[in-house]
Formats: C-alpha cells, structure tokens, sequence
C-alpha cells in the first residue's frame, strides 16, 4: 500500500526524523489560510500515489498566501498521471544547501532491509544508479542485528564530509530504519534530505510503501489507506477479497490463480486480443466472489466480452460451475461469456454449465480465442 | 527418485486443526503421505483422524512431534500472524525441511524466519507456496494430485495453477513428472529456481526440467545464467506476465515490475541467452519437453 | 548490584508480569497500617541482599494488622548473614494451588542468556538442578534472535500441562526476558511463580542482579542502589573507584590489579597469615586513590598489618611511591606497613620509600611472610 | 613464531585520539608495533604523532582504515557505551583479530557482539583484557614491554598484573616468551584458554605453556580436559582466589563464585587431575617450568 508524502512524514516524525512542519488544504481557501499562517514562501504539493508530480506541475513555490491559494486552485483536481488531486500539502518553503537521497527498501535477493544513499538528491535514484552508481552507497541490514551504529555512521559519512552533519544523518539512518521496521514497510526513501545554510538536516520530501501483509496488526497505518484516487473497482475488489487490476483492453478476465491469470491476459494478447483486466478469484468456488468478479468485470465500460479460466485443482470445478450459474442468476449481463473449466469433476462442471446455456471449453487456447473473437465481433 | 520428499518423507502438519490444516492434511495422508503426527499448542494430547480409520497423534509442539514421531518435514498451515513464529519452531525441531503455504505472512517477519532457518542449515519452501509432490511416493502441500503422473519430468514453478496447467499438459502427453516443486509467489521465498535445478540435475531419475517463472525480481534471470553453466539436462522455461503493467502488484506479493526490472521480456530474453527453450504459450510447455525427450 | 524483592516486583510489573501488590514498612506502625488497609492475611518478608530469609526467620505469615505489626517488629533490625534488616515488605497472603520456578541469568559459556524453568517452585533451584535435574528445562537465547515465540512456549509447556496457565506462563517468560534485557540483568527470577486455585499465574517473589556495567546508561535501576546494609568501607570504596571486599583477617591487603590482588591474599594464607580484605587500587597511582585505601584498611580495626604488593608496568614504580609517600603524610598510621614495588623504574622507587621510612621489598613472598609476621607480633 | 601476533600484525588503533588510546599507541610504537591506522570518528583526516617523527593517519571508519591501509588487526581503546560497537565495526572491516581493551562493556552488549564476530569469523581478545605481546616482534594492547623475552614459554592468563609476576618470574630465570596473552577477566571473553592452548601447541617455537586462572565460571575445567587429550607441551598452572569468599565479585567482573561453582580449589583440582603441575605460588611457576624445559 502506497501512503501519501504527508502521511509518510507523519511517520517520520514519530520516529524523530526532523521533518518540517506542513498541514493538508482541499479547498484553495484552506491553502490560503495555512500559508497565511506560516507566513512567507510555502510550498504546495500535490498528495497523489505517483512520483513525477513535479514534473507534472503538482509541486509549486508561492510567495505568499494569495498565490498560494492560486497554486492550490491550479493543482486540486488536476489529473497526474491518471489520479486526480484531491489535496494539496502546503509546507513553509526551506533554504537548501544541498540536497541528498536516504532510501532503505526490503532487498528481494538479499532477503533484508537494504539502505541506498547519496548525496545527489532531489532527483531519480534509478537515473542515478545508472548514470553515477558511485555516488551511491549501500547496505544491507542483517536482521539479526538490525542496522548497527556504525552501519548508519558509514552511510552517513559518506553523505557528508563535516562531522556535525555525518553525525545528524547518523541519527537519521537509525531513525528511518525504526520507522520502516516499525510501521512494515517495503520501502521508505527521504529524498530530498536537506542541508540549511546553517547546518541543520531535514527531511522535506518522503515516499513509504506499506507490506499490505502488515496492515492487520498495524491499524494506524491501515487507516492511511486514502481510496480517493484509487479506482471504485480496485476498491470493490479489495473489500471481496479479490485482487484485481484494471488494464487497456476489451477482453475481460476471471481466472484462479495469480500465475494462471497473468498467462490468460498474455494468451488473449497472444490471440490478437488486448485483455481487460487481471482478476484472481483464488481458490475459493464461493458464488459471492464470481458474483463480485462479474459485477466488477462488468462495470468497466470497454469490456466486450468476459472469459472464465479455471483450473480446479483442490477446488471441484462442479462447486465452481454451480457457483457460476448461481452468480449470472443474481446479475443480469448482456456480454458473452465463456468458460473454461478442467481438473477435478470437469466432466459435471461441463454438463452443469451446458444446462445453463454456457459455451464451455475444456482447453484454455480455445476458450482464449473464442473470447478475442467476440470482443472483436 | 525425486527431489526434497519421496517415500522416506515423515510429515508433521502445523496447524493440522486448522481449516485448511485438517482438509488438506486428508488429502495428503489419501495420496499415501506419512503424516505422522500434527502440532497445535494446546491441543497436545489429541488425535486428528485421517482417511481409512487412520489416526495422527496431534502435539503442543514440534520439538515434542519430532521427538515422539521422527518427523523429518513439515507443513504449515498456520494463519499469517504466528506462520513465521511456525516456521522457526519447525527449523528449530530438528526436521531438515519445512513447506510454508500459508500466504500473507509480513516480510519482515519472513527476513527473520528465513535468516533463522538459515543459521540452522533448514530448508524452506515458501511460504505462499503449493507445496510439491513427488507422483507416487509423497504429496506435502496442496497440489492437485490427480494431474500428476509418475516419469521423467521436473517441474519448478513461482505460480499454482499454472503450474497445474503446465503439468496437466505434460501428463496428457504422457510425460510424467520426478517432482513437481511451487516455490511461491512471495517477494523472500527460501528454496528458490536455482535450489530446485540444482536438485534436479543431481537427480538421476530427472530427464528434463520445466521452469515457471513470473514478472517481478531476477530469480528467473540468475537461474537462467546458473542452467547454462550447471545444467546438462533440457530446460524448457515460460514466463507469465508479459501483458503486466509495472508498478502493479499481480495478485502474487512478489509479482511486480519494479521501474524497469523485472519484466517478462527481461526474464525471457535472459533464458534464450542462455539456451533455455522459451514456451510462447502454457500449452507448448509439453511439446517442447516432448522434443527434448524425444 | 543486587537490588531488593520490593524493587525487582517493580521492575516485573513495568514488563507486565503480574505480581501482587505490596508497600515497604521501616516501623511496626507503618507494616501495621498497610496490612490494615489490605485487610486478611499478610505477608512481612524481610528486605535484605540475601537469600535464605525464610529459613532464618525473616519472613513471616499474619493472620491481621496486629499480628504483622508483631512480625514486623521482630524482624526489623534482625540479623541475616551478617546484614541487618531496615524494610519489610507487607503483601498480601495468596492461596497458593502450585508452585513453579522461572529465571533467567546470562551464561557465560553460551555467552547467552539462558532461561531455567522447574514446576518445583518455591525451593532452591540448584538444590533441584542437583537431586532432579529432570525436573528443570533450559533453553538458551540467541541473542540475535531474542526470545522466540515457540521457545516460551516450549518452557511454559513444561510447566503447566493446562493450556490456559500454559498459555499465561508464555507470556509472563516473555516479559522476564524483556524485564532482563530492559534493565540490564544478570540474572532474574520469579520464585515460586504460583497458580492460585482459580487458575491465575502470579509472580510473589522476584530475585533480580544487575549487571553494574548497565548502570551507567540506567539511572532508574542505579537509583535503586540500596547501601543501608552494605559496610561503609565498601560504599567508601566504590565512591573512590576502587574494588575493596572485607574478609575476617588481619592483614590489610592493597594490591594493583585483581589477580594480582587474589594471589596476594593467597599467599598470605599460605605463609599462615589471613588476609583482611581484598582491595584492587587498579592502574592508578594518583594518591587520592592511595590515600582511600589506607583510610579504608586503617578502618577496619581488626587489621594488624599493611602490606602495599604493586607491579608497575605501564604505570610507573616512582610514581607509585610518591602518592605513597605523600598519602601517609596526609593521614595518621600508628600500624606497620610493608612495601613490594617492582617493575618500571623500580630503583628510583625504592630510593624514595627508603628515604622516607618505609620497609621496601622486590619480592612478593618477602613482602608478605614479613606483613603475615608483623600482624602476629 | 608466536601465536595471534607478529611482524605481520598490521594494527589500527580504535579511540587513537583518547587518552588511554593515544599513551598505548606510542608504547606500541615504541615496541615496534606496525601501528598503521588509527580511527576516531569525526577526526578522519588528522595524524596521529607517534615516537621519532612517526606519524600515523587517522580515520573516520574502520572500513577506511582498513581499505587505505590493509590493517589486519585492531585494538579497542572506546569508552564502554560505544565499544561493544566498536568491535562490530571492527569485525565487519576485514581484520581478523580485534583486541579489546575496554572494562566496564555491559555484558548484554557483548552477548550480541561476541555473536556476530562469530558470525563474521573474526577472533575478538577481550574485553577487559590487557591484551598480548610476542616479544620481539608486536605488542598489542597495554602489557608493560619490558618485562618480556624472547623464548619458548607461552602464557595465557585472565589477569593483568598477576601475569606481569608469572612473565617477570620467568625472564628473570632467562626463560623468554612466545607469546604471552590476557584473555581478560570479564564474564564473556571472546578467546579463551582452550583457543591459546591449540594455538600453542600448534606454534613450533612454543615449549612450555603457563596458564593463570582465577575463581569464576568453568573456563579453568575446560581447558584443563582440553590439556589433557590435546596438548602434548608441559603445561604449567596456577589458580588465583583461594582465599576469595563466594558471592563477591573480586575486581574482575567474571571473577565471582556463584553458589559451589567456580572455586579455586575446583579448578586446581581439574589441573592436577588433567596432569597440569599446579604452582602454590606465584613465584613456583617459573621454577615449574624451568624443570620441565630441562
């Protein structure tokens, strides 16, 4: 679960990292009141799940209140990249000295916690990977030990020569490492930290991902969940404990299994097709779900026809097709449907669904072409 | 032969009481599994009763399980919240390997459990995994076992159902399987593609291997340079999720395609670099096996 | 440093672990009033740094108010091994179903903390470690790891064959070790932990060590530092930095460095003389150090000779006898006091001992046969 | 030869700015000790100003000392908050020895970095130790150089200045050292006796090995059954605390009889039933081994 920059801040807070003060606008008037308030240059920045916002002209310096409130204005309910703002954070602007980039993110490979550093901030740290990988410097965190003192220390000596801010940064390090283990993160970056003039070290931007694995025994963090840009489908999917993913295309997919699913939208492609949507019903033959699946899948307005692949394995594919027939009972749907099933007690699930008007296939090349073709029709 | 369980595979199921636990702990004592014992804390003492009047004395704890029993594996059926704290007590037991199922264990937790297990030289499957079977001999997890089919194949795969798909196909063309491994679709998973082949090549009864693969991360990559260098036995490999967008998590924790990294077409080019023949579709996964072996 | 019953309850109850209430009484009046307001039976257990209170009578049953004033007075001001009783602890009786043990010290060949379980509660551990050693499960922490989940488990499943007490006792073993680790410990245990006849768990006494090398970074736990029983050579001893321990002969012993210190005492034994402390000034020579020591031995009226065994290495011999010197022209000695300095700049030393009186030796054994000698003069 | 150090010992000196650090990196020097690097964080890029117009560079972090100068050694001169810290710093940098002078580590501190030293498989001497000395060629740490000689004796010992009167007794009767090591007297040392016994045996120019205990714990017992079955050298021993009651820590934090455990008369008992000849003095154990070199 992405959070959005001011809740990421919040959490950085609590762990101590020195984060400049901001509070959240959803009116232009709000924006104009809180910058007033801070007096001077604000910044405001658009709270949506992407980065670029910048580049998009989501982030914008005000002098004042009043063009504060003009930047708010411009900003609120501009489309970033598909998501639509619907806040903005406004945050006293801050002198930099310089800027660097603190990230720690769960390594796959290493299996651990793994911190990147550099003192090119404030930019792209994949481009920096790239372009200069020796101006970053990692580290992997045992999880045994967690990150020692001289771990952090070493990154942040390689941030900055002056040893009054090698030490903040230390501090820093240790903090942000706190904050990622305690609130399960995949991913917490600073970027940038910056230096003031004067030699003080803060925080002024920050991205977490949240292991969606975490939020049930973290509900504070959970509650940062802000389905206000997220699709009402994906949302709808989440609360019927399906996992779905809206796509391009016309060929909408109903699949068990997350591997299997992935290979249909690439057999629809592969059959000139574009699919409409990753959908895993996993395991579970519940009518409940297929009718959640069907109501989602047929929502989405560019869908033309819906396929179902299913290979019963534990799951009997007869409870499947019972569950199927049961869904299209309580939903009207006036797209063609068609179904593939096999596995276990194939042969009932086929009569069951013949009985009840469907086309069923027992190959899943077939029933992938026969759903192109009639998206196409 | 086979790899990682076969017929001397003494099986402890945690959380046997449990939904899932008890269900598929039938299944795998119908296949002929030795499950011999379960551990639930407090419900030491009891019994579980399997098919066929065939009884499993149940234990508070494995050390308990493994002492009374001999218990050489184990499997955790056990909710995500104490899956991790499961797996410890397993690799702190005694057994050599432990089979996780259980999907949604936080990954924190799982650095912790896996760096555990490695400190005690255990082998992990998982978690979020199927499990795997060897066709007549051993079933430990939940793949459907009516598809398989005694033979020379391996099969190691990151999904489930596909993985079925995949087998399915391959039994259909009457290509039977030595072992057929899930290795879960989890971002930290403890027995990974390299494990697997690793096996295979030193099993003798293993003619040709199939890999399934899926976007997200670089197991498939560095397996596929570790098949060119290690592997004298046939790899067919497929990978699903060349239609994913990135940044989108595919239903699979791990399966997502970070910035650039991780994509199908990454992961596919990686096995033809290195002679590992690319299946376009699940179902030329069985044709292509069937021309190695031919 | 060990610390007291009353103050090691505290330490259990900030971890959680549920202990009885309880308020320390320094008059009979006062463990009468606190026994009035718990109202039924109490407790009066004597607050001392030793173990063996039961035995010797310093702890004691009170049907009412009255009966613990009584106990009360009987024990304060009672002699326990040597240390005189100044608190009494007044809790409340508790129904006792059984008894079990549960501690944890740091062992020093697993370099680990290592737990000790028994359902013989209420006795002494080694005694059960000796006769039934079955009787006792031990499990050592990694301490990379912590405690685990399944290892509490596993000790408090020894315990408790009832699943609810099994399930309690988990937990209490995890706030032990949190209760060790928090507060530096070297050792800490509940014995007996009861389980009253309604099937609760309750700690009703506490044993706690502290490790002193913790106390520097621990202010709460130093402050429960408790010298009312402790001799005042000691506390005077710890206050100037040196190691000092009162033994029943009459040799007083000043030694730099600890082994050197024991071996010293040693040989006094050994040439039939007995020492009358060990005193370790350690590395220093400054004469401050020089001029505690002698205060503190010429204190102890038991002592008939001094004897100074010094090996200078790093610090250097001349500098030794000028604090010598210079301490004994600071404060009034009427007893004999005989030298060893040996080492670095050993002649200059001697030179300045000669010249101010003092019987120099270079051997140890001369040294100490002559302090041995003196004292029985 | 000798054991742990030599011409060979590329030292850095960690806390080579403080007072104790400072005074002993000019003893070392003055030895002869490579003393190569020196790290105080925060004052990277200052000198240390040695004896004889020698200076040596100073660093931020072990890993620059270690990289700029190839140092294989360090030594621990770090207030007690930090130096538990310290030695992991110093595992982690590639030295394969850390000596740690520091008293006063709290010894819960030192349970985790004794286990990833281990983990890193790097010898830590300490802490609470004086360090160690082969004459002629390294010093390492705050043993007084001149009482040392060349020769074929190897002491081990868990005090200071009680093996300054073994190792003065034994040049005065013109027997010299290989090595002689503090091993320290705190509750968890990271080398023990048992390791400087193996390294004596296995060192051909050692003859004669002094060991020197004291009251606490059951390092004595061990190594005296280790003596037994391992060492084919005379070994020479003597125990300090005879006269030591139970129950007080005497100086040392590790020298403390807890219960019956850990007496004097326990661990002479272990010498002599495992054929070390115990001395009843200090002063014999030089003529001890007089009579076994003869």
């Amino acid at each position: 679960m992405d959070i959005h920059e001011y809740q990421a801040k919040e959490l950085f807070r609590g762990a101590g990292i020195p984060v400049p003060p901001g509070e959240i606008a959803t009116t232009p008037d709000e924006a104009e009141e809180i910058a007033g308030r801070y007096g001077g240059m604000v910044v405001v920045k658009a709270q949506v799940h992407t980065g670029g916002r910048g580049k998009a002209g989501g982030v914008k310096l005000a002098k004042d209140a009043a063009e504060a409130r003009a930047h708010a204005e411009a900003i609120l309910g501009m489309d970033i990249k598909g998501l639509t703002v619907e806040k903005v954070l406004v945050t006293p602007g801050e002198d930099i000295a310089t800027e660097a980039y603190v990230g720690v993110l769960m390594d796959r490979k290493k299996q651990a916690a793994t911190f990147m550093v550099s003192p090119e901030g404030g930019v792209d740290i994949e481009a920096v990977a790239e372009e200069n990988p020796e101006a970053i410097r990692k580290l992997t965190v045992d999880p045994r030990y967690g990150l020692l003192p001289h771990q952090a220390y070493w990154l942040a000596n390689f941030l900055y020569e002056d040893k009054a801010l090698a030490r903040q940064a230390t501090k820093i390090i240790g903090q942000l490492y706190e904050a990622f283990q305690a609130n399960g993160c995949s991913m917490a970056e600073i970027n940038p930290l910056i230096t003031t003039p004067d030699g003080e070290l803060k925080a002024i931007d920050a991205k977490v991902s949240i292991d969606d694995s975490e939020l049930f025994r973290l509900p504070d963090v959970a509650a940062m969940r802000d389905t206000s840009d997220e699709p009402a489908a994906e949302i709808k999917a989440r609360e019927a404990g399906l996992s779905y993913v809206k796509l391009d295309g016309d060929v909408g997919c109903c699949v068990n299994g997350a591997g299997l699913a992935m290979a249909t939208m690439d057999l629809v492609k592969y059959y000139g097709g574009e699919p409409a949507n990753f959908l895993d019903i996993g395991g579970s033959s519940n009518p409940d779900k297929v009718v959640s699946a069907l109501e989602i899948i047929t929502a989405d307005p560019s869908v033309k026809s819906i396929l179902f692949n299913i290979f019963g394995g534990i799951t009997r594919c007869d409870d499947v097709a019972n569950g199927l027939v049961e869904a299209t009972s309580r939903i009207d749907i006036d797209l063609p449907i068609v179904i593939r099933l096999t596995g276990t007690n194939e042969e009932e699930a086929l009569q069951i669904l013949e009985d009840n008007g469907f086309s069923a296939y027992s190959s899943m090349d077939d029933v992938v072409e026969k759903a192109v073709e009639l998206a196409k029709a | 032969m086979a790899i990682f369980i076969d017929s001397d595979t003494k099986l402890v199921v945690q959380g046997i009481t449990g939904r899932d636990g008890s269900f598929h702990t039938t299944e795998m004592m119908e296949y002929g599994t030795q499950v011999v014992a379960g551990v639930t804390p407090g419900k030491g003492g009891q019994t579980f009763e399997g098919p066929d009047g065939a009884s499993v004395p149940i234990f508070n704890t494995m050390d308990e399980a493994v002492a009374e029993t001999g218990a050489n594996t184990s499997v955790i059926y056990v909710p995500p919240a104490f899956a991790a704290g499961a797996i410890m007590e397993a690799a702190d037991s005694g057994v050599d390997l432990v089979v996780a199922i259980t999907e949604g264990i936080p990954v924190l937790d799982m650095a912790r459990a896996h760096a555990f297990a490695r400190d005690q030289g255990v082998r992990v499957l998982g978690p979020n995994c199927p499990g795997m079977i060897s066709p007549g001999t051993s079933k430990v997890g939940i793949l459907p076992a009516q598809i398989v089919e005694e033979g020379p194949v391996g099969v190691v795969s990151r999904s489930g159902t596909l993985t079925y798909e995949a087998v399915f196909a391959l039994t259909n063309l009457g290509l039977g399987q030595t072992t057929c491994v899930g290795i879960g679709g989890d971002p930290l998973i403890g027995t990974n593609f390299i494990d697997c082949l690793e096996a295979f090549e030193a099993d003798p009864d293993t003619e040709a291997i199939v890999m399934i693969g899926e976007i997200g991360g670089t197991d498939e990559q560095e397996a596929a340079a570790y098949v060119e260098e290690h592997v004298s036995k046939p790899v067919v490999g497929f990978i699903a999720g060349q239609t994913a967008p990135p940044g989108r998590q595919m239903g699979h924790a791990g399966a997502i395609i970070s910035g650039s990294a991780g994509t199908a077409e990454e992961k596919m080019k990686a096995f033809e670099d290195h002679g590992i023949a690319v299946a376009k579709r699940p179902v030329d996964i069985a044709g292509l096996i069937q021309e190695r072996l031919a």
